[in-house]
């Protein structure tokens, strides 16, 4: 496909909700050695809120659907990835304002919208070791690929690797935002949970619009 | 893991319907969303207080809600800080007109969450003011970091803000009075035990027979060191050597010492630990005129301790002092 | 064995010293022998109440010195009954004219020992009258036996009977009081972890990952029987049952229900195992009037729960209520 | 020898000390499995203080010894031990009155009024899984020797043997009395631990006294 819609939007959210609960464990078990063991917990506990309200009150459009996915997050999940998501989502919402359809172009003004507001609200740089380190090389790859007329299937899959590589790449880092920052330099050679949860859902979209 | 639980998702409103049914003439519970108010809230033309955490703290926040302390405490989940909705209603419905403050525990999930409850606060028309607490010398500051973790100094702050709220103090008075706590006390903690996050199911880390975590925090973290794990009197010296090399506290002042148990460490061994502190201090030309020795600010079942100093004075003293009648402090009255 | 002390063989004495340190408002310690009294003893014309036994339950005795409760406390090495000459002293030390009641708790050591010492104290010529506490139902009565252990009960006996005395009761009548308590109050514990002592060095006894001990007393001993973990609302059951099964507690009475932490249980369990004792008392027309909720009557850092009820009416009530002020318990003033 | 003076009751204490001492631990270990873990601490505090009492005020007879080590064990052990130790060699030093050697008969005589201090004091009887289990037996075979004749030596060797027998048996019995009654059926199956302190005294006088 070249442009997603509300369809595929929702396709993708489930398919996150899915792989949230199948590695929610994983998640949790990074969390423990440089956080507080929650990640895994906090993000399915807000993916099932998400799915529930979906189903409650099915939105009208893309900016329907991400504005729920982020009153979910914010309202369910807290901790520190809560209102992190939340905005995310809440960004992307307004960034999507009336469009139907997203094509690469689209997805990825959208992300840049929802990148800058979970970097104003965490005060959070690339090598900080939280999920923006998956996030900025995430759409750094995503609008590189678009620009250079490449198809959403092909632009996804270089997003999804982007992601992957930064997602590693916060192993060895020392974490200076979040809880992981009080282990100072203990908390190195440790994946972080967020950067694998973004990652996560890079993923997903690859997956379910890479056709 | 094993516990005095029920469902491993139903811990926290099972142990709020505990809180409700132990204490229904000083606190009220509020299940949607969760948030525990003193029974008489709101209190007109008084500045309320609102705090909130994770859960596995207690008795802090909830046990401090009543008469000299908390007007409301916003239960996250375990070791999760709570959301902007619970922060919000619970601000809404203490409230009294003269303008409510959030005591916010310096994590970057309670500050995220409580930022977005003030503004939604304000949009409502309530006057809020955050004052976020920052004790815990174990975590270097840096402008660059998410910064020290609150702890210790968080208990002290509600008991003494709450005194100050029920003499008439404004708001701007009260949340410079909590700065000035916040500013004046300095803490650190060490782990013998990890602890089970309910939801895990598995200790957060081990530990050796013969190790020790020093300078955790309370959500069962990884401290910044683990070492061999030592006697209550080098235990003290590796707890107070670094809360008085971090500044407002020296030789001639007098001080509130806070000798806290993580959970599972009982009290013998607490005593044991002030009397070393004591000394310690003593030896410092630093002397102990309050003190506050219990679990108070808890990791669910860890064992092991946190020392909190807080720098006294005559304004501070008698606030300390001031009655106070909640399930988790009461004296004077 | 990891624990906050220093030498093994000076837990007891260094964790007075933390006493001492921590309350000289409020008690005195004696060094030579170990005992505590309260800073004011002796209290002219008031029957004194003395009690006693190992270490290792704190808050219980020592910390519930003071006024409204005990006059003096003598303790022992760890789960060792204290020796006669403690209680000897402690007598001595704090008798006002008006004669000193013994509350001990039914233990052959402790028996033995505050009998020898009750025999010396009428020979210098002070009247003393001692009252056996004996309420643990895991404990089968029986006449050929050492019968019942004294747990959860003690702690209400010692403020009841402590402010009876603050009335000016009559050593008979206060004596009498403290039957009447122990009379109307039945206990029962359990254990999720033994605990160490730190002479021995090692846990008393090892549970599998899904094993607990029900029936169990205050000294680690094992209880009387081991099953397999079971949630909170479960064990209320196991629990409750036997203490209604045996006796003074029906259907229509009002009861103060006392949930006690064995040292190493967090709070957070504690109100969980209220809540689920408040609704089965409920289903069975019992009405909780009054309640007592965390770590009074400990077994070190062992974690587990035990359940005291005891029968109240107006008197009992009333005396609940009286103002206490003792560095573990403290209302009313 | 076929009596003893106090020279020969000092070199017992200390032998009874000593082994103490070297059995503290197993004497602990035989209390946690049915009591509170702490009989060998218990008896190791109370004959340390025992011996520093005989250094610091030498006695001047036997009774005055018995009576020294009275006071120490009443002073020091605390427990259910310490006034059962304390009342056997408190009734002990009265029996000995002002004698200055014990013989065969002589000591047989003491311990019975030592054992039935105890008995007074505890209200245990023999089958209740106590000290009195070992004590009883003891005596017993202790006057039976005497009264046939048999010399000091063969007289303790036979009392030392039916101790043993007594500790023994206390294995399969359900404790009456003491901390261990409050296990019931579970306290079968192991040995008493204040019997084993109690045969550990009558070996050591048939080791210090049988030559
Ligand atoms: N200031 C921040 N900016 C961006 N992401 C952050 C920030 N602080 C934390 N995170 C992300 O949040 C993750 C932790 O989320 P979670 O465990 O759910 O919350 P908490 O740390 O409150 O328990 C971290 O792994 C990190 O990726
Ligand atoms: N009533 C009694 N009569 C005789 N011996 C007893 C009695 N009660 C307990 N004992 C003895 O005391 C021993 C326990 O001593 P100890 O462990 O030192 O005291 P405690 O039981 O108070 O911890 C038991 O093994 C038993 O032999
Ligand atoms: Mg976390
Ligand atoms: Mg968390
Ligand atoms: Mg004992
Ligand atoms: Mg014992």
């Amino acid at each position: 496909m070249e442009s997603v819609g509300l369809e595929q939007v929702l396709a993708w959210i489930r398919e996150i909700a899915a792989r949230v609960e199948e590695q929610r464990s994983y998640l949790t078990q990074l969390d423990s050695a440089i956080g507080d063991a929650d990640h895994g917990i906090n993000m399915n506990r807000g993916f099932k809120a998400v799915l529930e309200r979906l189903e409650a009150t099915p939105p009208a459009d893309i900016a329907g659907a991400f504005r729920t996915v982020a009153m979910a997050l914010i309202g369910k999940v807290g901790g520190a990835s809560g209102p992190l998501y939340g905005t995310l989502f809440m960004e992307m919402g307004k960034a999507a304002g009336d469009r139907a359809t997203l094509d690469g172009q689209g997805l990825a003004e959208v992300l840049r919208a929802g990148i800058d507001g979970v970097k104003a609200r965490g005060k959070a740089a690339e090598g900080d070791k939280t999920m923006i380190d998956v996030l900025e090389p995430a759409h750094a790859a995503l609008s590189a690929a678009v620009a250079s007329g490449a198809g959403l299937e092909e632009a996804l899959q270089k997003a999804e690797a982007a992601a992957k590589e930064g997602m590693e790449a916060t192993i060895p880092l020392v974490a200076r935002k979040g809880r992981a920052s009080y282990l100072g330099e203990r908390s190195a050679g440790h994946q972080d949970p967020g950067a694998t949860s973004s990652h996560l859902m890079v993923a997903a979209a690859s997956e379910v619009w890479g056709e | 893991m094993k516990k005095l639980i029920n469902q491993v998702d139903d811990v926290v409103r099972d142990e709020l319907e505990g809180i409700a049914a132990a204490h229904p003439h000083d606190v009220r519970v509020n299940y949607h969303p969760f948030y525990i108010t003193r029974a008489d809230a709101p209190v007109e033309g008084k500045v309320a207080l609102v705090s909130g955490g994770g859960s596995g703290h207690e008795p802090m926040h909830g046990g401090f809600v009543g008469m000299g302390m908390l007007d409301a405490a916003c239960p996250g989940e375990v070791f999760t800080s709570p959301t902007p909705d619970q922060m919000l209603e619970a601000t809404k419905a203490v409230s009294g007109g003269a303008g409510v403050l959030h005591i916010v525990k310096n994590y970057t999930g309670d500050v995220l969450n409580f930022e977005m409850a003030a503004d939604l606060a304000s949009d409502e028309g309530i006057e809020v003011e955050s004052v976020v607490v920052d004790d815990d010398v174990a975590v270097q500051d840096s402008l660059y970091t998410a910064g020290r973790r609150g702890v210790g100094a968080t208990v002290l702050a509600e008991k003494i803000c709450g005194a100050a709220a029920e003499e008439g103090r404004s708001l701007s008075e009260v949340a410079d009075l909590c700065r000035r706590v916040n500013g004046q006390a300095r803490s650190m903690g060490m782990a013998l035990s990890s602890c089970t996050v309910p939801a895990a199911g598995q200790p957060t880390f081990d530990l050796g027979e013969d190790e020790m975590e020093i300078g955790i925090g309370i959500h069962g973290e990884p401290g910044r060191e683990r070492m061999k794990a030592a006697g209550s009197a080098e235990v003290v010296e590796l707890l107070t050597g670094p809360i008085l090399d971090d500044g407002p506290i020296a030789s001639g002042d007098n001080v509130l010492a806070f000798v806290n148990s993580m959970g599972g460490t009982p009290l013998i061994e607490l005593y044991i630990v002030y009397r070393d502190l004591h000394n310690y201090l003593q030896e410092r030309g630093v002397t102990i005129t309050r003190n506050l020795i219990g679990p108070y600010i808890t990791s669910l079942e860890m064992q092991g301790a946190s020392i909190t100093l807080l720098k006294l004075d005559d304004d501070l003293t008698r606030l300390w002092d001031a009655p106070v009648k909640t399930p988790g402090l009461r004296w004077g009255v």
